[in-house]
Order: structure tokens, then sequence, then C-alpha cells
């Protein structure tokens, strides 16, 4: 199992209640799943547990067959490479190029110019490549960010609303990228609300609310399980929602 | 009402250096009981009553060392104290005193003008009594950017700290990762500096000077005597030193 | 040959006033990292030096002592007795930015050890006959190292300077030049102290 | 009213143009939605209709002219041209001078950069609040305030100038589904008192909500006509064009087999959205 989840519980420090309350699940490689839920309910803590940024209250995380416990995130980062929402967090290499490199480097990768290349044209950000990153628009910038994740070869990759700020070409591309990358055998873990974008290559989808785990289950249970991912403010593609509504 | 706490300031700044010690220890005590009681002058807040008193403690503390630091190392002049294998002088004791009462006594009215005028108001008199518009929007962006750049930091630590950056690693690794923290840090501070001067161009700043239409403050009475002081011993001083 | 007015208000037009006031809130906040890093430098004029490069002399020298004006509104009035040395940091970095020494990194180097000096040289009559030479933090066991040589008071500080500023400021430098060499030309190209910036090295 | 005559910008002697050529009108007090791609020059267009392109990219090579509530500039305004137009930005942290603590300092802030202080700015500040229903928020600081409070403040603070034209960057970019229909209302409650141009990259506002859609596609006009002949014709657009509405519908509807649908199920099916 790429990333397994015991009967996890956390609580950030000074914090009321728990963020995370007794959540299991488990997703094989060569998967995709979507994360949804509202702010705060659960989603980024879920994430930063899994690299160990944050460690649990109770319960086990396992990456890779791998369990978080003691581990350091730069070790953790050689599984799981988490990319956030904001490029202006991470970018500071003068050249796009160094940018990618950034993660193989600290990882000691063998051959990192072929893992750069690979991420690079993966990404389409090939000719952009001896640019500044700045030179480039915000939607490139994103690219980027995931370009330099892809790059460090881990079996499992996280994304925080990866297609937040695209334009249609760019979340083509971003479709094309998910797909080669979980046909390459890893494993995907996507934070986003547009179902739409994504539907076709998601394999599971779990739904978060208030720190718990309301639905863990395949796109298709999608319809019968509406009024509860609707509380969890997934955005149905426009076309599913008419044709439900024409079946009803 | 500022313009008085700025006076007063500049009161006992002049003080430290014209008067001699024992004065200066008297405007000290009274800077002290200025803070505690008169409203004008009390902490604004329980944050800045926590700020004081941590500041006396610091005083307090900083003052012993200094006098124990200088008596300690002032060889020559008549010994007070001595212990075999450490002697305290005279003449480092008393330069240590004046050199403590003088530091308390400037640092004790600059905090006490501080922990009693909020920055937003010390902004709002600045900008009211036409100093540059400059001044003003500097000051109060930074008071904005001081609230958001600490989280800012955290969330580079952990975008950096995602891919491997070794932050917590051994020396070398800590100090190849600071150039990883530091640069998105001030790259996108240069960015967002273009991005918001178009921000604040197309509302309107920096106004034109026929627009900042401002009314001079008048000063008040106890503004103008504590600046006559400030006069005086600027005056009595040269006096002395041509004598 | 622009006024000295006009050379200011150049100086502290467009992007200047909002770079000025996050390097005042990076000089205050850089020690959150410097800290978390466990690294021994302070790098509290790393703002200075930015505006310095990009905007001009005078703009640094109001970024340097906003942040000690601010630092001392924070508690910690002492810093309000080192704004002569933060206007010298601001004009000695934007001096040498001017004639080209931010192109080259030997340059840098030289500007950052050339910069302690001089901050010691400015800070040690302020430590030394307003604190009495001990500021009660991590450099006051240099002072009294070197005053247990025989040194005075006036002497230990300097000396405590000149072993301590120049690293500081060296790596300060760097990490700015370091930032600010490769950005895009419609980004330099918006701030005043860019012309030195940009002629190729 | 804003219009263009062949406008050509690039960034830099040598540059490609970014803008290659472009004409339109936008009637006064109409909405018109600017759609295309990233890279189209949406942003661009905006930067040279406000003034900032003009004031700030001395290196720009633009040529062609920009007319603005009648006045004309050859080839784009050297300058912002405060207050006649406004202009939302499309980050939150750029929607406030960062220099107000309070809703009404914020306001206050905008006149004050105007020379319009004392009363007459209390009572232009009461008008703009009430305008966008939160007079209540008056004395709230900003910090306390949700996101859709948030949001109205920054349409409050750009037009309690009275800007006669108001051009919004992705005014709904990354906001939520209510987010986007509080805009939409926002939009739809200035028709007829200010000229409306914005800038997106999902049809989905547009097609609710303008009366005419420009589509650039690499600096170039694909299309300049109302929302009819964008609905008609926007199969054409998927290429560039997040188009989530009529076609996949259509061919949806065809595949389930359903033959009779009443239009009033589908039209509240399209409005619930």
């Amino acid at each position: 199992m790429s990333i397994l989840f015991d009967n996890v519980t956390a609580r950030y420090p000074n914090a009321p209640q728990d963020a995370l309350r007794n959540v299991s699940f488990a997703l094989p490689s060569s998967s995709f799943a979507l994360l949804v839920g509202h702010n705060g309910a659960g989603k980024s803590t879920l994430v930063r547990l899994m690299n160990g940024m944050i460690r649990p209250k109770a319960g086990v995380i396992a990456v890779n067959g791998l369990s978080t416990d003691g581990i350091p995130t730069s070790r953790l980062a050689a599984e799981v490479a988490v990319t956030f929402q904001n490029p202006a967090d991470q970018l500071f290499a003068p050249t796009v190029r160094d940018e990618v490199a950034f993660g193989p480097r600290n990882l000691r990768l063998p051959g990192i110019d072929d893992h750069v290349s690979d991420a690079l044209a993966l990404c389409g950000l090939t000719s952009v490549a001896d640019r500044h990153p700045y030179d480039l628009s915000l939607a490139e910038r994103k690219l980027l960010t995931i370009a330099s994740a892809v790059a460090m070869q881990t079996p499992v990759l996280a994304f925080d609303e990866p297609n937040a700020g695209l334009s249609q070409p760019e979340r083509r591309r971003l479709h094309t990228i998910f797909s080669t990358l979980k046909a390459r055998g890893r494993m995907l873990l996507v934070i986003s609300h547009d179902l739409g974008q994504f539907l076709s290559l998601t394999d599971r989808i779990i739904a978060l609310d208030g720190g718990s785990l309301v639905y863990d289950g395949t796109p298709s249970g999608v319809s019968d399980a509406e009024k509860i991912l609707r509380r969890t403010g997934v955005r149905f593609p426009f076309s599913e929602r008419v044709v439900q509504l024409l079946e009803k | 009402m500022i313009a008085t706490k700025l006076a007063f300031v500049l009161f006992c700044w002049t003080a430290a250096f014209a008067l001699p010690t024992a004065v200066q220890v008297v405007f000290m005590h009274a800077a002290f009981v200025l803070g505690r009681f008169l409203p004008l002058f009390r902490p604004s807040s329980a944050q800045a009553r926590r700020l004081y008193v941590r500041f006396l403690l610091y005083a307090g503390l900083l003052s012993a060392v200094v006098v124990i630091l200088n008596a300690l190392f002032v060889r020559n002049g008549e010994v007070l104290l001595d212990l075999g294998i450490v002697q305290f002088s005279r003449e480092g004791v008393e330069f240590g005193l004046r050199v403590s009462v003088r530091l308390v006594l400037m640092s004790t009215a600059v905090l006490v003008f501080f922990l009693s005028t909020p920055l937003r108001d010390l902004a709002a008199f600045l900008d009211s009594s036409g100093a540059p518009a400059v001044l003003t929007s500097v000051l109060l962006l930074s008071l904005e950017f001081l609230e958001r750049l600490p989280q800012r930091i955290e969330q580079i630590f952990t975008a950096q700290e995602a891919r491997g950056a070794p932050v917590r690693a051994g020396f070398a690794g800590r100090f190849r990762s600071l150039f990883s923290i530091l640069g998105p840090l001030i790259v996108s501070s240069i960015v967002e500096s273009v991005e918001r001067s178009h921000a604040l161009a197309l509302r309107g700043f920096p106004a034109p000077p026929e627009h900042r239409i401002r009314i001079r403050l008048p000063l008040t009475i106890p503004a103008w005597s504590l600046i006559a002081g400030v006069v005086a011993m600027v005056g009595w001083k040269l006096w002395e030193s041509f004598r | 040959m622009p006024t000295f007015r006009e050379r200011l208000r150049l100086e502290m037009s467009g992007p200047a006033i909002p770079l000025m006031a996050f390097g005042v809130a990076i000089n205050l906040t850089v020690g959150q990292v410097t800290s978390a890093l466990k690294i021994p430098v302070y790098l509290d004029s790393i703002g200075t030096v930015l505006v310095a490069v990009l905007c001009g002399p005078w703009a640094a020298a109001l970024t340097g002592s906003l942040a000690n004006i601010l630092a001392s509104s924070f508690g910690s009035p002492a810093m309000m007795f080192f704004i002569p040395v933060v206007i010298a940091i601001g004009l000695w970095t934007a001096f040498i930015a001017r004639h080209g020494w931010f192109r080259s990194l030997p340059l840098v180097v030289v500007g950052g050890a050339l910069q302690g000096i001089i901050a010691a040289l400015l800070s040690a009559p302020i430590s030394a006959y307003v604190f009495g030479g001990t500021m009660l933090s991590g450099t006051d066991f240099l002072v009294i190292f070197f005053r247990s040589l025989g040194n005075d008071v006036f002497w230990s500080a300097l000396y405590q300077g000149l072993t301590s500023d120049p690293i500081d400021k060296v790596v300060t430098y760097i990490i700015v030049f370091l930032t600010v060499r490769r950005l895009p030309q419609r980004i330099l190209t918006r701030f005043p102290g860019s012309r030195s910036l940009l002629n190729p090295q | 009213m804003i219009a263009c005559r062949s406008l050509h910008v690039a960034y830099g002697t040598g540059q490609p143009d970014v803008l290659c050529g472009l004409s339109f009108t936008v009637p006064s007090g109409s909405i018109c939605a600017l759609l295309g791609p990233t890279g189209a020059g949406k942003s661009t267009l905006l930067h040279a209709l406000s003034g900032t392109l003009g004031m700030f990219h001395h290196a720009a090579q633009c040529s062609g002219s920009v007319t603005v509530n009648e006045e004309t500039f050859m080839p784009v305004p050297r300058r912002v041209l405060f207050p006649a137009v406004g202009m939302l930005m499309q980050e939150p942290h750029l929607q406030f001078s960062g220099m107000a603590e309070t809703v009404e300092g914020e306001l206050k802030w905008t006149l004050d950069n105007l020379g319009i202080i004392g009363d007459a700015a209390q009572k232009q500040i009461s008008v703009a609040l009430d305008r966008f229903g939160c007079s209540t928020l008056r004395a709230r600081t900003l910090r306390s305030l949700s996101g859709g409070e948030l949001h109205r403040i920054a349409f409050a603070s750009v037009l309690v100038a009275r800007p006669s034209v108001l051009l919004l960057d992705e005014p709904v970019a990354s906001l939520d589904q209510n987010a986007r229909a509080q805009v939409a209302r926002l939009l739809d409650s200035l028709r007829g008192d200010a000229t409306i141009l914005f800038t997106d990259s999902d049809p989905d506002l547009a097609m609710r909500l303008a009366d005419r859609i420009i589509v650039l596609d690499s600096g170039t006009l694909r299309l300049d006509g109302s929302r009819k002949t964008f609905l008609d014709t926007v199969d054409a657009f998927g290429d560039i064009l997040t188009v989530t509405t009529w076609p996949r519908v259509r061919e949806r509807f065809a595949a389930s087999g359903l033959s009779s649908l009443t239009a009033r199920r589908l039209r509240r099916s399209l409005g619930q959205t």
C-alpha cells in the first residue's frame, strides 16, 4: 500500500479540538485519490501528516510501507512529495531548471539531470528551462512547482488545489501530467473541489468534514452519496448535475 | 498630546548628556512615575504593560552588570574593595554608574513613549502634522507586513522542508537551506512591491500635493515648556564648556 | 543634474514604498528564520541592504531607522541608539551598489566585509559609552574576553564588533546578491537603483 | 465607454506583440466580459486601459489608440486615470491599501487621495457602504471580516471614488460557488451606472451576466459580439475556454436517451448552478 492511515488522530498545539479524528484508509500505488472537504475539515492536516510535518496524537501512518514515526521530514520527502498552493512560497532559484533540481539535489538522487529534463518535458516547461521563474505566468509557475515535485521521483505525490487559477490549456496539460504519473505507478493524492476536472482519473474520493472521514469510495458511488458530498462543498461538473436531474 | 510626549523624550535625551548624574537619577524616577501613573503615559495595552515590567528588570540587571564590569576592569584609581584576586576601583564604579543611569533614563523615556502610543496613532499624528506621505505610508505598510510575514515564513519553511531542504540537519545543511528559505521571502517581497505599486497608483496614491490638505496641530503648553527646558540645558552645557 | 529633492522623490517612488515597508518587516522577522535554523547570525540589516541595492541610499537609511524605531517600540529601546549605524549601512551599501559592486560575488564579499568594519567602528563608541560595554547579548562574552586582556571598554567593544559584524554582513550581502542578480528585466527596471545592476558583468 | 483602435503592445523593442491590433468598443453602462486563456493578453489589455502600462512600463512599445470616456490617448494613457477608471485586482491582498485598519478607514483612504475629507467624505462613504449592503460593517476591522464581506468592501473601496469605468481582473478566478454568485449580483447591480469590463478564463459568469463578450486568443480577437452570438458559437472555443455548459449538456442529453424535456426544468437547473 502506498499510503496507509490507521485510526489516526491529530491535534495542533493548544487547539480546542482534534484537527483529525480516528481516520483510516489505504491507497494503493498507481491510483488517484481526490481529497475533498470545506476549509478546516482537516485536508491540509492529513497531507502534513503524510510527510511527517505534523506528528499524529494517535494511530499509525505508513508511506510505502514505511511508518512515518520518528523519521524526519527531509527523509520522508524521498517517499512523499507535497506541492502547496502558492508557488511564491518556494520559488527562489535563478532559473527554472535549478528550481526543479532543488528537490532531487536535497535527496541526493543519482542521475539528477535526466529526472529534471523528464519533469520539465512532462510539464511542458522545456522551452523555458533557462528563464527566471518570475518570467513565467502564474499558471506556468504552478506547473513549475508540480515539475519540481515530479523530479523527486517519489512513489507518492500530494497536490493542494493544483488547478486553482489555471485556464483551459493548462488544465488539459495537468490532466496529461497526472495520467502519465498514474501510469508510471505513482500514487496521487489531490486536494480539490473540482470533480469535473479530475473525474476521469479519480479511483477514490475521500471526503472529510470536521476532521472525520465522511466518505471513502469510488466516484460511481457519488450520486447516491450526493447529500453527504454536497455538505463537503464538492462542485459537481455542470453536465453531471443536469444529467442526474434528467434521470430522476 | 503625542507632541507633548515627543517633547518629553527629547527632554530626557538632552538631560542624559547635559546634566550631572545625580540630576539624571531624579528624571529617571520621574520617567518611571509618569509611566506608571499619568494616564497620558500609561501603557496602552496589557501586552505593553508586560513589556514595561520586563524592561524594568532588563534595565536593573544591565545597570548592575555595567557597574560591576567597569569596577572590575578599570585598574587605576583608588581601590574600594579588595577581594584578593579581584579589585573594585572607585573610578570604575563611578563610570559604571554614570553610564547605566544615562542608559536607563534614555531607554525609559523611549519605552514610556512607545508603550503608551499605539503606532497607528503615531502614524495618524505624523500624517495630520504634515509629515511627508512616504514616512507615514511606509510606517503603516510595515505594520501590515509585520503581521503577515511570520505566517509567510512558516509556509516557506513547510514548502521547502517538504522538498527535502535539510532544515533540521547538521550546521552545513542548515546553512545551505538558509538561502532556500530567505530566497522566496525576498523575491516574493520584491515582486509584490511591484504589484502593490500598481494597486496603490490605481487608487490615487501617492496623492498630488494639493490633495494633502493638512491642518497644523498647535503645540500645547507642556510641550512648549519641555522644549524650553531642552534649550535651557543645551545653553547651560555650552556656556559651561566655554568657561 | 537632478536636484537633491528630485533624486529623493525618484528614489522613494513607485515600488520603493512597499519595498521599504517589506525591508522594515524583514529586518524585524528574519530572526525567526535564523533562530529556527539555529545559525548564529542576526542578518537584521538584510532589508536595509535590499532597499539600498534596488532603490537608493536615503530609502535604505529610512528603512533601517524605521526598523530600529519599531524594534524599540516592541520592547528593546536599546535599538534606538544604533540608528546611526543602520543609516551608515544603508548609505555605504547604496554607494558600492551604485558603483556596480553588486554585479560580481567577490566584490560583494569585500563590500560586506568592509561594511562589517564600518558597522563595528560606529557601534563601538555607542556600546562603550552608552551601554558601558555590555548589551546582555551573546556578543558580551567577546567583550569581557577582550577586556580581560587589558583593553579599555572602547577597544573591547571595537574588537567584538570586528569579529562578529563582518561575518553577519558578508552573509547578508551574499543572500541579497544571489536573490537580486538574476531577477527578470521587467521587474528590475521598475526600481530606481537597478541601472547599476543591469549593465553586463 | 471604452474603445481601442488597432492597439498593438509589446513589452520592449524587438519583443513579440502581446496585443496584435485590437479594435473594439464597449458602450457606456454595459457589462462586457473579456474571455481567453492565460497568456492571451487579457491583463495586458487591462493594464493598457487603466493607465498602469503607460505609467510604469517605459520600455513597452505601443501603437494605435485607446479611448476612455470620450478622451482618446495615443497610443495608451501615460498615467493612471483615477478616479475616472477604477480597477479591482485579482489577488485579495492587493485589493486593500494595507494602510487602514477599519472598513471606514479603507474607504476614507481612497477619498483622502482625492482630497475629499471631512463630512463630504463621510457622506460618500455611507453611500458606498449602503450600495453594497455593508453599512453595518463600517466600524469593523478588516481582519475581523469574512471572505464574502471582505470582497464586498473591496468593491466599495474602489466604487467610493465613483468611477465611470470599472475594470476587474479575474474577479471570480479562485472563488467558491456562493462567492461567485455574490460577485454576479454585485456586478448586476452596477449595470447602467458604470461601464464594466471583467476578464475570466471560465465563461460561466460571462454567459449569465455579460451584455457583450470578447474572446481573446494570443493577442487577437476571436469574437466580439453579444452574449447570444457567443452561446451559439461556444463549441468553437472548446480549445481555449473551460466550456462546461451547452455542448456537453446536449451531448449527455442525447446519450441518456431521455426524449421529452421541459424547458422550464432545464432553465431552472441552469439557473441553479
